[in-house]
């Protein structure tokens, strides 16, 4: 189900020179949210398409997301103020089976790919759930979100050049844990969600992967969100990233 | 209030606003924003007669006020759209304008002739797919090839039959005019307009398939062009489309010939774009007091 | 810092950033905003054997990102270009691209063996204009017709022959081969896509001309295509233009199989467009490790 | 001489329900202005092109202009809020001849040709004339400015439908008052300016025009605001609005 609300500005805040948090009215989107599940965002006149960001967290008819500057419509987005009113699509998409977790899921994101695990694993603690994240990012000066996790469970910090918590990637951190784990449900490059993925195939776990594609209509009717995923006969088929997924199980991607 | 009703060939639309083929699926999404009843015709994604799995990602880029794309006809072959799809779409009172594509003049004959036998209102011939056999270059871009695969569907249509005319051509009007004489009962424009994007860090086309049509407002004055140099030539009615998104730019391409409109890219910005643009076509109406939207077919003063 | 330098048919642009024919007048206005020396080149409005008076307004129409204009050619001929104009120019440390015109086979080669003997650098012959017609067309849309008129002109020329081509084709491919085969040193494209607008309160077209030429940032996924397509083709260097406007525009048109660019539209809003974006494409060059700027040429990954 | 500058714009005013004006800084192109001028103002990133309008008044480092709202380009504009800033050009083009007034100069606007006059009219009186105005609208909802005229001196105002001042066109007006003028200034509607040019030149006194084109450039250099000129062979000319005028004299016009 996916609705369009005017959305108004609650807050903005940087959190670093390039990542920006907003948060924002949206009492039907917030209400409807699901972890996992993206907003599709108009940004600006200039720009034609809708900006797909995912939510980061929804209660209280507030809606969180966390963005990184990329290009002009991200650019944009980071320029809002409270009181600029947004015009948003959502909850988009199919996100994290929570069903599926069992009892000591652990939730990874890479980069920009941490914000979409923080509602996935606040929502798994509360369905009694005890979950671990491990966050990964370039350096200290990327690393966001990390207190939310942590209140949240046992929360490692990697980053690549270790200038921040253990040096490595977060492939290095899970392949050390994995034992403790039930499942794994991710967001980040595709890389590091195909390394996650084996090291899941691997123990025997399920993994989730959250993936990432450019998106038209955001809501399934112009199929150009198309992620090659394991059709039954061996054969790839096209699942469609803003309807399908984002949040595919692992085995049936094709990577 | 306006009479919003056309006649198209035929048959009769509620009003002259239908949706561009691909851009709206089978009308499932963009149905839970509104009723699709609204609407004068639902144009479906483009059918082939087999399933087709479309074009790997990217698929899209964007571009100044347009995007490209490289979808690449992923469809679920025409019978599968005719079990599962019609009975879908025909709970809603509006037009089934079926949009179908093939890579012979054999495949349009066929899939011309199956889909007549359906529950659809209008055909729509897609003609700018690439010919395998004529060395890649599209059907539509070649008048002699444009007659022959016109004609050959024209002689198993059961339903009116559009031809859905490439932008990709020096003479709009010759092509037009070969569609034509070869039995369209109607032609639609303009498809899409080839274009690129390369990713300036990566060094790759950022569409998988290297090029992609261009669609949306960027293309808007380069389709009204079209549908006027196409009502001057030819006398069969015209679905106008290219960058369609207010019942301004409706008017504007009915004034240059055409009869109906089908709105495309503009959905994707603004889910609810038909419907706002059919409101503000009514207001605008009503507004001039202008008694019927016919009126305003071709009615540029030069 | 890298190396801005272009050998563009053996005249060295100190950068490959020129100005398109037509938006830039003969450069004093653009002059009082800056040093006409930064640029690479300087491309000059279109000039006529005899003083043109173009077409009555409006000359111009907006679209979507995009501009539709129908000039026609108003220029003061070119003897009074060689007399009054060049002098000015040459005042300044940049290189001089006539931009020339004609109505018949002997008109282009006439204007093009004038300005052969005039203290010009490049000459830019334009075979695209929609106002020149030749029983209804362009020059720049028939094959055979491109390489009659190119023929004729390169016989003549004392200086670098570049043919500005037209967008408005089926295959751009084919006609640049025709334009290189002829004797064509160089090529420059795009020219502006053939649109229209029509105001819908008083139902006539916005321009006295009906239609007119489409330029600015909506063209440029076409300019690109088709920068990519002719580049893959032949074996000249490329003036690609088209809707840029900023340095990471240029660096896409070169990757695509640009020599050198041309700005045009982008100067209506931003008087110091062409510097800035010039500015921008050292800066990418320099933060992404690239020695030379003809590195860039062509160097899209397919 | 044109310059580009930021503006901030100083203060916003809804004159009526179409018309607003615009206060912004510009200490550069204010000290430039020369009555009859415009400026070249980028509106929104969502339209291509600058739009020009008319300087109405310029003192102290503060520039005016008063505008109607017709399309998305001044309605964007009407949009903005003191403390934004525009990017304008300016002042362009060839405003009125000062010199070729004479002692009691009459200025004509008629609608949205009034704003500009009354710059022109103060630089009149401030140069030592006595000139009169006669301000022409629609209705008496369209009138702007009345009180800035008045303080300039005699000013009369009339409207199509004789709900305020005067009821009838500005000729009527000039018909009536002519003997008194050495000069007429005008801006408006064609139709207008040629009625008011076939006055002025049965009397025998110099009319300059302000005429409006659709523009590119704004500065001369691509030729598409072409307005259709006498040649000295009687034959047609094109002069172009941006650089040569917008302001003409009255006779160079081909109506
Ligand atoms: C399901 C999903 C969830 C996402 N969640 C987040 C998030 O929470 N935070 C965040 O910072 N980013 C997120 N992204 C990535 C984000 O959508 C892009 O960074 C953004 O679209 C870039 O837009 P731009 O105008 O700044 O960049 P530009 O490069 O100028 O964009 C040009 C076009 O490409 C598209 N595009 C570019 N990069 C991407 C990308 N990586 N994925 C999809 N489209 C892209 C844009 O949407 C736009 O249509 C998500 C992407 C997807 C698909
Ligand atoms: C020298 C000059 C001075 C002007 N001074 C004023 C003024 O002081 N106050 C005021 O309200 N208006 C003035 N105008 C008219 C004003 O420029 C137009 O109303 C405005 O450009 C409309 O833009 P839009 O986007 O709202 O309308 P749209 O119709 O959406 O504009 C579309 C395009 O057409 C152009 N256009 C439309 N109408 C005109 C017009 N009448 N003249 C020139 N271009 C036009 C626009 O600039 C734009 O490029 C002046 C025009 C000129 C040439
Ligand atoms: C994503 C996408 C898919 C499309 N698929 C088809 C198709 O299957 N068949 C077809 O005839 N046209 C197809 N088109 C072209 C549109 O029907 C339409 O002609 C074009 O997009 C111009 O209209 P617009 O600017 O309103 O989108 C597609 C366009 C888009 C953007
Ligand atoms: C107002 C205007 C006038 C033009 N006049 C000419 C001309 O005289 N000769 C020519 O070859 N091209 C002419 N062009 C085309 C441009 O040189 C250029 O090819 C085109 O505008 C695309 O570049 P752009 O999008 O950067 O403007 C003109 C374009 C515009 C907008
Ligand atoms: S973005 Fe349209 S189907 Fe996914
Ligand atoms: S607007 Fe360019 S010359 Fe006047």
């Amino acid at each position: 189900m996916s609705i369009q609300e005017l959305c108004t500005v609650r807050e903005r805040q940087a959190l670093n020179s390039t990542m920006f948090a907003l948060t924002m009215e949206a009492p039907r989107i917030s209400a409807a949210a699901q972890p996992g599940q993206f907003v599709h965002i108009t940004c600006g006149e200039a720009n034609l398409l809708r900006r797909p960001i995912s939510i980061c967290q929804a209660q209280d008819g507030l809606l969180k997301i966390v963005f990184v500057v990329k290009g002009e419509g991200t650019k944009w987005l980071s320029e809002r103020k409270a009181g600029d009113v947004l015009d948003i699509l959502g909850p988009q998409g199919h996100g994290f089976d929570m069903d599926a977790l069992g009892a000591h899921p652990v939730f990874i994101g890479g980069g920009i790919g941490v914000p979409p695990m923080l509602l996935t694993m606040q929502t798994a603690r509360a369905n009694g759930a005890q979950p671990s994240a491990i966050l990964g990012f370039r350096n200290r000066d990327a690393v966001i979100l990390e207190e939310d996790f942590q209140a949240l469970g046992t929360t490692y910090v990697a980053t690549d050049d270790g200038s921040y918590g253990i040096h490595g990637f977060v492939s290095d951190v899970l392949g050390a844990h994995i034992e403790e784990y039930t499942s794994v449900g991710c967001c980040g490059p595709k890389p590091m969600l195909r390394a996650l993925a084996s090291i899941a195939e691997e123990a025997g776990i399920p993994c989730q992967v959250s993936m990432e594609e450019r998106m038209g209509c955001g809501i399934g009717a112009c199929l150009v969100c198309a992620c090659a995923l394991k059709a039954k006969d061996g054969e790839t088929r096209y699942g469609h990233v803003c309807k399908d997924g984002p949040v595919f199980d692992s085995k049936e991607v094709e990577w | 209030m306006a009479d919003l009703r056309v006649n198209f060939c035929g048959v009769e639309l509620k009003n002259p606003v239908t949706t561009a083929s691909g851009t709206f699926g089978f009308g499932h999404e963009y149905g839970e924003f509104y009723d699709l009843g609204e609407l004068g015709g639902i144009g479906v994604k483009g059918l082939t007669p087999e399933e087709r799995l479309g074009n790997p990602a990217p698929r899209i880029a964007e571009t100044p006020m347009g995007i490209l794309n490289c979808v690449g006809l992923q469809n679920p072959g025409v019978d599968r759209f005719i079990a599962e799809q019609i009975p879908f779409l025909r709970q809603y009172d509006t037009r089934i304008i079926a949009n179908v594509s093939g890579t012979s003049v054999e495949e349009y004959a066929g899939i011309v002739e199956k889909i007549s036998d359906a529950d659809v209102d209008l055909i729509e011939m897609n003609i700018s797919c690439p010919n395998v056999k004529c060395g890649g270059l599209t059907f539509g871009t070649q008048p002699k090839m444009v007659e022959e695969v016109v004609s050959a569907a024209k002689k198993v249509a059961k339903k009116p039959l559009i031809v859905k005319l490439s932008p990709n051509v020096t003479d709009i009007a010759e092509i037009a005019r070969a569609a034509v004489s070869a039995g369209a009962d109607a032609l639609s424009l303009i498809n899409t307009l080839l274009g690129m994007r390369i990713d300036v860090e990566s060094r790759r086309p950022i569409l998988s398939n290297i090029m992609g049509g261009l669609s949306g407002p960027a293309v808007f004055p380069v389709a009204v062009r079209m549908v006027y140099q196409v009502h001057q030539a030819v006398d069969v009615p015209i679905i106008g489309m290219g960058g369609i998104r207010s019942g301004r730019d409706i008017v504007e391409m009915m004034l240059a010939g055409a009869s109906a409109v089908a709105i495309g890219t503009a959905c994707f910005a603004d889910p609810m774009a038909p419907v706002k643009a059919l409101h503000e076509l009514e207001q605008f109406l009503d507004d001039h007091g202008i008694a019927s939207v016919t009126e305003l077919t071709g009615a540029v003063q030069i």
